[in-house]
């Protein structure tokens, strides 16, 4: 995807809205929310896709040459400020903001690590693309060691309080790894997922329980918070 | 080019493009994404007396041609908006008309909001929002012919500012409840709001969305706006604000020929951000593609055949 | 393979899924497409007293994830359906079940057409189609609780077969109707009919629909449909049959979870006329890959969360 | 488009509607009706297409390979049963009839003539086809002369009074062709084109006024009819 302006001013965790605009005869269709996974210096941006439903259905066979509307950078970026070690946590697709924010981190001087878990094998995303974009610091995890290390990802942690986790993937490892930033008193921001209509604060549909007992908007408060920052089910 | 403005509730607005209450937040949100001023204006957020929470997520999900929400009247609340929001507006929009979109539980609720907002600066004028549960009839008050004659008889009476009442699609004759409005004051009128929808999510067996239903709109209710617009306008002789489903010109125009004189935009934005532009751009192509000089002439003109149609479709 | 049929209405049905009336004629136009008589049934175009011309052109027009028709009721009349169409589908349909759909513009009118059909051969019960003016009353049936009332009090006097109520969708709340079916008699209840609109031809500045309004079917009306269903089952204890823009089994099993017990197809078999067929087809896949071995486990079955939902969506 | 069933059993005049099924994520289009335009050998078929709305746009865009839902042949051929000149009137897209027609009935030995017109030059069909399908036949008209001859197809009727007429095009074209014919005393067939949701009787959604007083479904009972079979406003 080419867009100078996005690829510029984006940093990582913030997301794009990808959409099919209004034209398309017999097409509606509200745009998706998408992690920055990559830019490059010529304006080009990367996003890595997992086919979901529809609307991923529809992108993945979006060819070269075919018009999207992209709107974005949108929302708050993960917070790397302090130069101390950081421990990414993904699930998934989750992995997607990890591979712009390994590569900046790590030019900015961060010593990164990144645990990156997927069920099993055929799910793991191209080892080789992200060895380049991270440098080889992903240890891949699956659940069944069908790739990489056998086990949750959440297992990888390494318990030293001074280390910043970041963690993005499925709620049920946001949990996890809340549950152990709280047990191990470390710092812990999640890049969180919620439907969006607009993905930039009008609509107030991308809503998550905040500590405060208010719904929190997703696309500007977040899509990073801290996890002080929301309510976990205990 | 061609004059899209028009002479209404007392105003000029320059433009009959509007962003529709729900899609456009307080105005400010969408401030650095299109140039607001030059629109004819936007509706707020509804505003309630007290803050309201919302309901718990998924709040949106897309559907059929369209999508459902259940935000659940989240809003900041009356003084919040008086003291963050008003100001922003009154600040930052020249030419483009605010209504607030007003809601409640009772006459009181609503009555309090008009009251209190009467006497402030940054807006034009009410769109009351119906299609909510009028606590003490337990009914909608938009569906309740009673309520709803009551309710703006009482509003009327607290305010001199164009005061447009939203209808709502789910009654049998929508006709009925325009001449209500009209007879009870009423400046004008929105048609229309969300249809009641649901979308169960059938790998969970449960509700895709936390309220269990919400509000359906997009391109998906166009045609039945399109009807209830031109309804309202035969029955009654108020000014239409045409909502539903608007992505371009062509859909905009229907709402005009059909009656509206002023037309919304929502759920489009979200599409694209760029489409109440685009069909404001669109409707001026149009008129002067058609040699029509001003957009008046257009508001109601769709020529209806001789015959009388016969409801009995199907 | 899990177990489709279901016993409703006195008989077994093999599968949930019927062709929807007005979208599959009297049958006999599908034989060559689809194994018919491998469904679970079908509902014929509607049959009134007399035969009936229908309105002018264009009667059918696509619209944002939908369509819209006016068709105008054109049908053959009640002794033709028994000369010419009662025996094709008596002949040629075994397992799948056949209900007639009724019409009338009196009560005497749907009266008269139960009454003469009652004694024949060659279907299963009856659809009754209440979105209908009244000409007795000036509103539809369907819209007017005391006319629907009555009129479903005096065709169960008229007939020991199913009585199926096809309801209407625009009306405030959908729960009131299926109770006053309940209560007068009916033995089961259509959710939904398809939703008043109207297209204008912005060229042409004219209703793109010779009858000017129509009725709005298809995908578009799908979340809508499923909530009715929702209200409906949640409101008697009556079998439904969902209906309303189903494409595939999982538009069909929202209905179901939504709690009917029976769906129909209607505007995807224009799309596609094998469309019912993969319905059923989705459905049986469905229940084997989540263990369920009876399809009447998931009617109605669908998980609503503890706090009570919030009508007020916007 | 390939259909051997369809290209088999095609008759020139007969139908097939052209959709998109219903698995495509976020389109939903009702089948539109073209004419069958030509069929070769191996279970090809070709339409004419010509951009008027939504469907149209969204064919127009199609590409080798994409996957459309066929159904056909469709409808009542015209029938041209005894050997006698053949006189096709074809305005605009109107044409596509006559390409399959005039080459089966010139194989069938029937003396046929083709008046094709158009508004102007940029709306004539590739002119090769044309040839190359109806051998030579074919005579192009423009209402502005700015390709073939000058003036409405209408007027290059021979008034022969033993000549069928066929003809196909918009209604206008079609009401002045039928005028021609009473005048002449002429047999004329018209194919009209009608709204259709179905295509294969069940929706009643494409009449068009009959003779007698009655709709009469465009799909099933036509395309093509029996000028005398319809009501002619006058
Ligand atoms: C901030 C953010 C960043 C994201 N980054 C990526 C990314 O980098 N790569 C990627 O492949 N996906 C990403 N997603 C998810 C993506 O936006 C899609 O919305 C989601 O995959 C489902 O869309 P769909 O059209 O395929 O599914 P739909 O057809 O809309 O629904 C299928 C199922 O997907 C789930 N779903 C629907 N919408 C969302 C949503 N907005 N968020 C989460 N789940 C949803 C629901 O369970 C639904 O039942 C991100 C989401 C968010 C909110
Ligand atoms: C029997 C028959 C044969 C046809 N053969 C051909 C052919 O060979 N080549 C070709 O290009 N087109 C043919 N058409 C027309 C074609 O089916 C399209 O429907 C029509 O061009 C408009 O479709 P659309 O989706 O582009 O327009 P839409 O977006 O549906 O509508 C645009 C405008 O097109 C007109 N229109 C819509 N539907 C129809 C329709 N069914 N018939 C006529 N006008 C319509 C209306 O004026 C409408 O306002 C044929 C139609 C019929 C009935
Ligand atoms: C997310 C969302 C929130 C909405 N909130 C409100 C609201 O607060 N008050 C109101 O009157 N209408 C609200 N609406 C309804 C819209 O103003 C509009 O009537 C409806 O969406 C139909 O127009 P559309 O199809 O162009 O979106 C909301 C709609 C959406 C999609
Ligand atoms: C062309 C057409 C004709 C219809 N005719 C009838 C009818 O005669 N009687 C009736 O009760 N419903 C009729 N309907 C409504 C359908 O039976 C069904 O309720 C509606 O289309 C919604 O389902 P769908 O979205 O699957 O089409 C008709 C619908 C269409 C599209
Ligand atoms: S997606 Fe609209 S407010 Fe967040
Ligand atoms: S198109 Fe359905 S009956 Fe002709």
């Amino acid at each position: 995807m080419r867009s100078p302006d996005i690829a510029r001013a984006a940093e990582p965790g913030q997301f794009v809205m990808i959409g099919f605009g209004l034209d398309t005869p017999g097409v509606f269709m509200l745009p998706r929310p998408f992690s920055i996974g990559w830019r490059s210096n010529d304006g080009r941006l990367g996003i890595l896709l997992r086919v979901f439903g529809q609307g991923t259905r529809r992108m993945s066979v979006l060819e070269r040459g075919d018009r999207i509307l992209l709107l974005g950078p949108l929302g708050r970026p993960f917070r790397t400020g302090a130069e101390r070690p950081i421990c990414c946590v993904a699930g998934g697709v989750g992995l997607a903001p990890f591979l712009f924010l390994v590569g900046e981190a790590r030019a900015a001087g961060h010593d990164v690590t990144l645990l990156y878990g997927e069920r099993s094998a055929p799910y793991v995303f191209d080892p080789a693309l992200i060895r380049e974009l991270t440098g080889g610091v992903a240890q891949i995890w699956t659940e069944d060691g069908s790739a990489g290390s056998r086990g949750l990802v959440t297992q990888g942690i390494d318990p030293d309080d001074d280390v910043l986790l970041l963690a993005c993937g499925p709620t049920l490892m946001l949990r996890a790894v809340a549950a152990f930033a709280r047990e191990n008193g470390c710092d812990l921001q999640v890049s969180v997922e919620e439907y969006m209509a607009c993905g930039v604060g009008t609509c107030q549909g991308c809503v998550v329980p905040g500590a405060d007992g208010r719904w929190i908007k997703s696309c500007t408060e977040g899509p990073v918070f801290d996890s002080r920052e929301l309510t976990w089910p205990t | 080019m061609a004059d899209l403005s028009q002479q209404l509730f007392g105003v000029e607005f320059q433009s009959p493009v509007l962003l529709a209450s729900g899609t456009c937040g307080y105005g400010e949100e969408y401030a650095d994404l299109i140039p607001l001023d030059e629109l004819g204006g936007l509706v707020t957020k509804a505003v309630s007396v007290e803050p309201r929470r919302g309901n718990p997520p998924h709040r949106v999900s897309e559907t059929p041609g369209g999508m459902i929400n259940a935000i659940g009247l989240e809003n900041v609340g009356l003084d919040a908006f008086v003291a963050d929001k008003l100001p922003w507006l009154r600040t930052n929009l020249q030419r483009a008309h605010v209504f607030v979109n007003v809601v409640g539980w009772t006459e009181d609720d609503f009555a309090e909001v008009v009251g209190r907002l009467d006497g402030e600066d940054g807006f034009l004028g009410f769109e009351i929002n119906v299609s909510c549960p009028n606590v003490t009839g337990g009914t909608l008050f938009g569906t309740d012919e009673r309520a709803l004659g009551g309710l703006v008889r009482r509003l009327r009476a607290s305010t001199g500012r164009p005061l447009v009442v939203k209808l709502t699609p789910n009654v049998p004759d929508v006709g009925v409840y325009a001449r209500i409005c009209e007879e009870g004051g009423a400046d004008g009128l929105s048609a229309i709001n969300t249809f009641p929808g649901m979308l169960v999510d059938v790998e969970r067996r449960c509700p895709v969305i936390g309220n269990v239903s919400g509000g359906v709109s997009g391109p998906a209710i166009l045609p039945m706006g399109v009807y209830l617009t031109w309804r309202a306008a035969s029955s009654c002789s108020l000014p239409i604000m045409g909502i539903g489903g608007i992505r371009n010109a062509e859909d905009a125009l229907q709402y005009i020929l059909a009656g509206s004189s002023l037309v919304q935009v929502g759920t489009a934005s979200f599409v694209d951000p760029q489409a109440s532009v685009t069909v404001h751009e669109g409707i001026g192509q149009y008129l002067d593609r058609h040699g029509v000089e001003r957009l008046t002439e257009l508001v109601g003109s769709v020529e209806i055949p001789p015959r009388p149609p016969d409801p009995a479709a199907g």
